[in-house]
């Protein structure tokens, strides 16, 4: 359904921080994107879903393909209307509205009165905890609560494709669980494809159907997310396991990462 | 940017305002030909250089405040005002000579400046800015409103006078405003590359980190408020014993907000952009009061004397291409023509 | 974008460059003196310049295509100094070594005794409104007509009769307002002192900043202080919307409103005529209905601009001024003849001109070597069915610049 | 006491045309984050084109507001498209320059088509005073506040309740966050402008029926700026409270203080009411302190 092809991604005129990064995620499918800080990640969400250009960022080389269309010249209002949201890190929220009234702007780009009511309501069934703080201020959400905002703000768009940028961030693990619980249910229930990057490594493996490795700027690793669970450098440096199981010292890391690199 | 072959040997030459020779004679050959320039300038030439020479010092001093320091000020002109009441006060009422009146309206007009820089402390940017508006509409109402400044009347500053010798035409004040015009500049020139030059551009950049970074916020902002109005209040000095007539209708917005549409024209944080700016706005308006009677004779409908309002429009328009389309101003433009006259014929 | 930007601009510059060139080139190499005027045509005091100006070029024009003044042509120059000071200068300064340049007219009391100052030094004459403080220190500036201070003691003569011919008894309170600045203030200088000695009660004078956009408070703090006359000042469109606002207040109706020589003018007259009606107005010049009927005014009129309706009255004071210029150039002229003209021949001639007659646009010119009034009489208008009709005729303004220590 | 009171009417009148400008400069600043001066202009231009028809062509009340408001309109959003939306991402005080700019342009073709002179409106609302306990009003300029009232009420209602109000509250809190929420951020930014120029039309209309279309109507621009900077630049209700009380300040000023200090304190009046709200809260009465980070 999105296809990246050798895109190439140059910021400002100068810094090319996207080397020629391909990627696909079909229909109704979970794909993770896993990577170090750095190491492009966000910067290719932000080219899927046109941000780029508010930050003088540029899709130099290579195009993006959303079902069937190419979309890298496309504004962000547009590519939304497409059918494709990002829900951002940090988490960012429109802290003077109200809950209710940050839902409402995720549906921003459509005009079915009806069925955003509906959705409405999906969203609410999502997340039962914001029923209840549906007029407050929302600047005064707690992280967890935020980030359900977000993603319900996100759902409202009805989107084919979500793209989630570090749901997982500062949450508590019971947090987290809950969070990639509803998006198991999301990509499930309305056959969304989920675009996940992550950190947390294992817990986006699990959910995912297949991943993707990034290292500065490039593509380095690809494959089932169970394959990939597999592999003993992810093992390594993102579950942070080591080739028996055990825990490495980080002097020893240090050692491999020099010795060991996937490319270059 | 250095000229091909020329490299600095010691820590004094890289800091040096004058680097080479040629530098020198440009310098030298400049100063002369400034210098004798009333001997064969038409008188109307002279008054418009001695016009733009106190332009240029109010603008220098504008550039530091603004330019360096980044706190935005419209406050330029009620500062003039201030020095040009300063110094007739003290001329006509106390007796002083027009030497000491000079740098002591400037004085004044700086002491007077670190009062109406204060708020800076607290608020900076557009609120800033729209401060110092007020400041300005405050200064020249109290101006109107006391009794020293001759209220409505206006004063009638004597031309200064050194030894029985009156500077009091065109072409003899000439070579006092350019003389101090002269010193300004090099005083700016030089500031801008020492301990407190460099605190200014820190506080432009960042404040906050600036003052993390050990730069003393308040002491700095003031300072650099102190030398723009004491700029202001030297030209001021000089407007009045030029003119020799002040009163306050003669420092009004429009000319505030001229002094800053210099500034954006030639171009924030460099020295040389302020003659370029002032340059440019100037001419601008020469020609379009010279070419609007030619105009209002063409077009009728513009009405008798189109000059204000096309002068108004002229200079407007000036400062919004120069926004959209070059807003480091002239003297960004400048640096590149050095730059590629020094490297021809290559590129880089 | 950034080429075609240069290309523009440098477009521009070659066609205004151009431009300078012609326009200097177009300095006639016949017999020529010139007139500048530096005026305001677009800033606060533009409502009485343009038509006043235009007055003088039309009538300069007339003499011209008559041949001239003994075969000498004069060429008028209007600058337009949006009643700011340093540009006055500026525009002083660009034409102060025009040969022949021999009179210059500064409209505006800041102007004035900027450029006053000068012109002293360069020995032309200058001319001025109403300012009293030149007739007191008779430079080489001459006042168009009476001094203000004069002007404003004969209105207060007819307050008094006023006053008395509607039977009241006690004395008659005047309100004064107007324009926080050098001219605003003119008036008083020696015109309260006459007031005063009449038997007038002043109140304290409110002063206002040109180009306020509402009076209010100033009316009624004069109307609470039982003002039953006040003197509206400033300059047309400023008189008619002080008027406007007492109007809208209702106090037209309980004070009579009197304005100077520049209140409500044709301008004035024709965007608030209902608010207008009954004010009280004197003028050293004709105005209103009075110009319509004066001959030379309307046939120049008519030859330059065309349809009686929009004749304003200043435009007479305009044609004043251009007569006044010439009668002394042709003084000048005979006395020492074109080649040797120069500012002082003309000063010399502007005291010689007194008793000049200027087809009754106004009182014959009282200029002379004691004396910088322009004229000493005023006629009083008031205005009825949105028409300025005249009340009484010429009448002789006291002097009341000499109550006043300058 | 009567007098005070008449005074402060008298000030609340002329305190609702300065909201109403204040409000069309916090309108703009909500949702682009430019400080405008440009909104005098555009009061000024929107009684001009009233007049225009009105005035000039004798066209209906009712029909005359219809090519005025889009005149004006069309001039912010020529604004906001030619001048300002060149200078996203260039720093604030490039675009605050950049009204001042345009401001200067304007006020020169302004100035040109006047020529000094000036252009009253004819009365097309009921003149006369109403007088409630010996302080009288007069009908316009009651009016023209209470249409100011409601204006402001039905930007809040449009703000609060239509879904480009809902756009325009996003926008004006994060340009991109919008963005990616499906908001079309540039055409808000052309809303916004249009909308303001409109509220900047019904000023300019308000102001020109009571004081005329005259040289110095341009300048309400400055009072409507020290408005909104005093109410804190986005808020509303701060700009419609600040502008009515600024209006008192400014009457009562003069009525009180003019006999003492000698006239011209309607002049200062508004400078010296934005200097004591800057220095005692920098951000305004009603803003938002924003946190700075480095």
């Amino acid at each position: 359904m999105l296809n990246l092809n050798n895109i190439e991604v140059i910021y400002s005129d100068v810094i090319l921080v996207l080397k020629g990064v391909s990627l696909d995620v079909m229909e109704g499918k979970i794909v993770a994107l896993l990577g170090a800080n750095g190491a492009g990640k966000t910067t290719a969400l932000k080219a899927i879903s046109g941000l780029l250009k508010t930050e003088l960022g540029k899709v130099t080389d290579g195009n993006i393909e959303f079902g069937g269309k190419i979309i890298d010249q496309k504004s962000p209002e547009e590519i939304v209307r497409l059918g494709i949201v990002q829900v951002m890190e940090g988490r960012p929220l429109f802290e003077q509205l109200t809950v209710e009234e940050n839902i409402k702007v995720g549906a921003y780009s459509r005009s079915d009165t009806i069925e955003i009511k509906k959705d409405m309501e999906n969203v609410y069934q999502y997340f039962p905890i914001l029923t209840g703080m549906r007029h407050r201020v929302s600047g005064y959400l707690s992280g967890g609560e935020r980030q359900m905002l977000v993603m319900g703000r996100g759902l409202m768009a009805s989107p084919k494709l979500m793209l989630l940028d570090e749901p997982s961030l500062g949450l508590s693990p019971s947090m987290v669980k809950e969070i990639f619980k509803i998006i198991e249910l999301i990509n499930r229930e309305n056959n969304t494809s989920i675009l996940l990057v992550e950190q947390n490594a294992f817990a986006a493996l699990s959910i995912s159907e297949h991943a993707y490795v990034m290292e500065n700027g490039r593509i380095v690793l690809d494959g089932l997310s169970s394959k990939l669970k597999e592999n003993e450098d992810i093992k390594e440096f993102y579950l942070g396991l080591s080739q028996v199981g055990k825990r490495k010292s980080y002097k020893e890391v240090k050692h491999y990462k020099r010795r060991k690199r996937w490319l270059s | 940017m250095r000229p091909c072959g020329v490299f600095d040997k010691s820590y004094t030459l890289d800091i040096a305002i004058i680097r080479t020779w040629q530098h020198w004679v440009i310098l030298i050959s400049a100063l002369i030909l400034l210098y004798i320039f009333p001997l064969f300038g038409s008188y109307y030439l002279i008054s418009l250089m001695n016009s733009l020479a106190i332009s240029v010092i109010v603008v220098l001093g504008l550039q530091i405040v603004t330019g360096y320091c980044g706190q935005i000020s419209f406050g330029q002109a009620a500062f003039m005002a201030i020095g040009a009441f300063t110094s007739s006060i003290l001329t006509i009422k106390l007796g002083f000579s027009f030497w000491i009146a000079l740098p002591l309206s400037g004085i004044v007009a700086g002491a007077i400046g670190i009062i109406g820089g204060a708020p800076s402390l607290r608020i900076k940017g557009m609120y800033l800015a729209m401060a110092t508006i007020a400041i300005h509409f405050v200064v020249i109402w109290l101006i109107l409103h006391l009794e020293i400044t001759g209220s409505f009347k206006g004063l009638f500053p004597p031309p200064p006078s050194l030894g029985g010798f009156e500077f009091d035409t065109d072409e003899r004040m000439y070579y006092i405003i350019m003389t101090v015009m002269f010193i300004m500049t090099y005083a700016a020139r030089n500031l801008s590359r020492t301990t407190v030059g460099r605190a200014f551009v820190a506080i432009r950049d960042n404040d906050l980190a600036g003052e993390v970074m050990g730069v003393n916020l308040y002491y700095y902002k003031l300072l650099a408020f102190f030398i723009a109005c004491f700029y202001a209040g030297v030209a001021g000095s000089l407007w009045a014993h030029w003119i020799t007539v002040v009163d306050c209708e003669q420092f009004t917005l429009i000319h505030a907000l001229e002094y800053v549409g210099m500034l954006i024209i030639g171009g924030m944080g460099s020295i040389p952009g302020v003659f370029f700016g002032v340059l440019f706005i100037r001419i601008l308006n020469e020609v379009v009061m010279f070419t609007s009677p030619v105009l209002a004779k063409a077009l009728p409908w513009l009405g008798t004397s189109p000059a204000a309002a096309l002068g108004l429009t002229a200079f407007g328009l000036a400062v919004v291409i120069f926004l959209i389309f070059e807003p480091r101003g002239l003297a960004h433009r400048w640096e590149i023509f050095k730059a590629s006259y020094r490297l021809y014929p290559f590129a880089y | 974008m950034r080429k075609k930007c240069l290309i523009f601009l440098s477009i521009v510059l070659t066609i205004c460059l151009s431009m300078v060139g012609f326009s200097s080139s177009s300095f006639a190499k016949e017999k020529s003196v010139v007139y500048l005027s530096l005026a305001d045509y677009t800033g606060p005091i533009a409502g009485l310049n343009v038509p006043a100006d235009k007055g003088t070029e039309d009538y300069i024009k007339d003499i011209n295509a008559k041949g001239g003044v003994d075969g000498v042509k004069i060429k008028f120059i209007g600058i337009d100094t949006r009643y700011d000071v340093a540009r006055a200068v500026s525009a002083y300064k660009r034409y102060r070594r025009t040969p022949k340049l021999l009179v210059v007219n500064s409209i505006g009391t800041g102007i004035a005794r900027a450029v006053g100052r000068l012109l002293a030094r360069d020995k032309r004459v200058q001319l001025t409104p109403g300012d009293g403080e030149f007739q007191a220190h008779l430079g080489s500036t001459f006042i168009w007509g009476p001094a203000y201070q004069d002007a404003f003691a004969a209105s207060m003569d007819w307050v008094m009769d006023d006053w008395k011919s509607k039977g009241k008894s006690g004395a008659p309170v005047v309100g004064y307002l107007n324009w926080d600045n050098a001219y605003g203030r003119e008036h008083l200088r020696g015109g309260k002192q006459y007031a005063e000695k009449l038997g007038i009660k002043m109140l304290p004078p409110e002063f206002f900043p040109p180009g306020t956009l509402k009076h209010d408070v100033y009316l009624t703090r004069l109307a609470k202080a039982g003002a039953n006359y006040i003197h509206a000042g400033g300059i047309d469109p400023t008189p008619t919307n002080v008027i406007r606002d007492a109007y809208a207040l209702g106090l037209t109706k309980k004070i009579q409103f009197t304005t100077g020589y520049w209140g409500p003018t044709a301008l004035g007259l024709s965007v608030h005529a209902k608010a207008l009606e009954g004010i009280v107005n004197y003028s050293f010049f004709l105005r209103g209905e009075d110009t319509k009927m004066n001959k030379t005014v309307t046939d120049l009129w008519k030859k330059y601009r065309g349809s009686l309706d929009k004749l304003n009255g200043v435009y007479g004071m305009g044609i004043a001024w251009g007569m006044t210029y010439v009668g002394a150039l042709k003084i000048a002229l005979n006395s020492v003849g074109y080649e040797k003209l120069k500012g002082v021949d003309m000063y010399k001639a502007y005291q010689g001109i007194t008793g000049f007659e200027r087809a009754g646009i106004q009182g014959p010119c009282a200029y002379a070597s004691d004396s910088r009034r322009g004229s000493r009489e005023i006629k009083i208008y008031r205005v009825k069915g949105g028409k300025i009709v005249p009340i009484t005729g010429w009448q002789k303004t006291p002097d009341a610049v000499s109550l006043h220590k300058f | 006491m009567i007098g005070f009171l008449q005074q402060a009417i008298t000030g609340l009148m002329i305190g609702s045309l300065y909201a109403l400008v204040g409000v069309a400069v916090v309108l703009v600043y909500k949702s682009t984050h430019v400080v405008s001066l440009a909104h005098g202009q555009l009061v000024a231009f929107g009684a001009l084109f009233f007049w225009l028809f009105f005035g000039g062509l004798g066209i209906p009340f009712w029909i005359s507001l219809i090519p005025a408001f889009v005149l004006t309109a069309l001039m912010g959003l020529l604004i906001e498209r030619l001048a300002l939306r060149p200078l996203i991402g260039q720093p604030l005080f490039a675009a605050f320059f950049m009204t001042f700019a345009i401001f200067i342009v304007l006020e020169g073709i302004f100035v040109l088509y006047l020529k000094g002179e000036s252009r009253a409106l004819p009365a097309f609302l009921p003149t006369g005073n109403i007088e409630i306990y010996g302080i009288s009003m007069p009908i316009n300029q009651l009016i023209s506040f209470f249409v100011a009232i409601l204006l402001f009420i039905a930007l809040s209602l449009i703000f609060r309740y239509t879904k480009v109000g809902l756009g325009m509250r996003a926008t004006a809190e994060d340009h991109r966050l919008a963005q990616s929420a499906g908001v079309n951020v540039r055409n808000i930014f052309s809303y916004i402008w249009i909308l303001s120029a409109i509220v900047a039309a019904i000023a300019g209309i308000a102001t020109a029926n009571v004081m005329d279309i005259y040289y110095m109507l341009p300048y309400i621009g400055i009072n409507g700026l020290i408005v909104a900077i005093c109410g804190g630049l986005d808020s509303l209700p701060g700009a419609l409270i600040v502008g009515l009380f600024l209006g008192v300040v400014e009457n009562v000023g003069a009525g009180y203080l003019d006999p003492i200090v000698g006239g011209g304190v309607k002049d200062v009046a508004a400078y010296v009411v934005l200097l004591l709200v800057l220095l005692i809260r920098p951000y305004g009465l009603f803003g938002l302190v924003r946190i700075e980070r480095i």
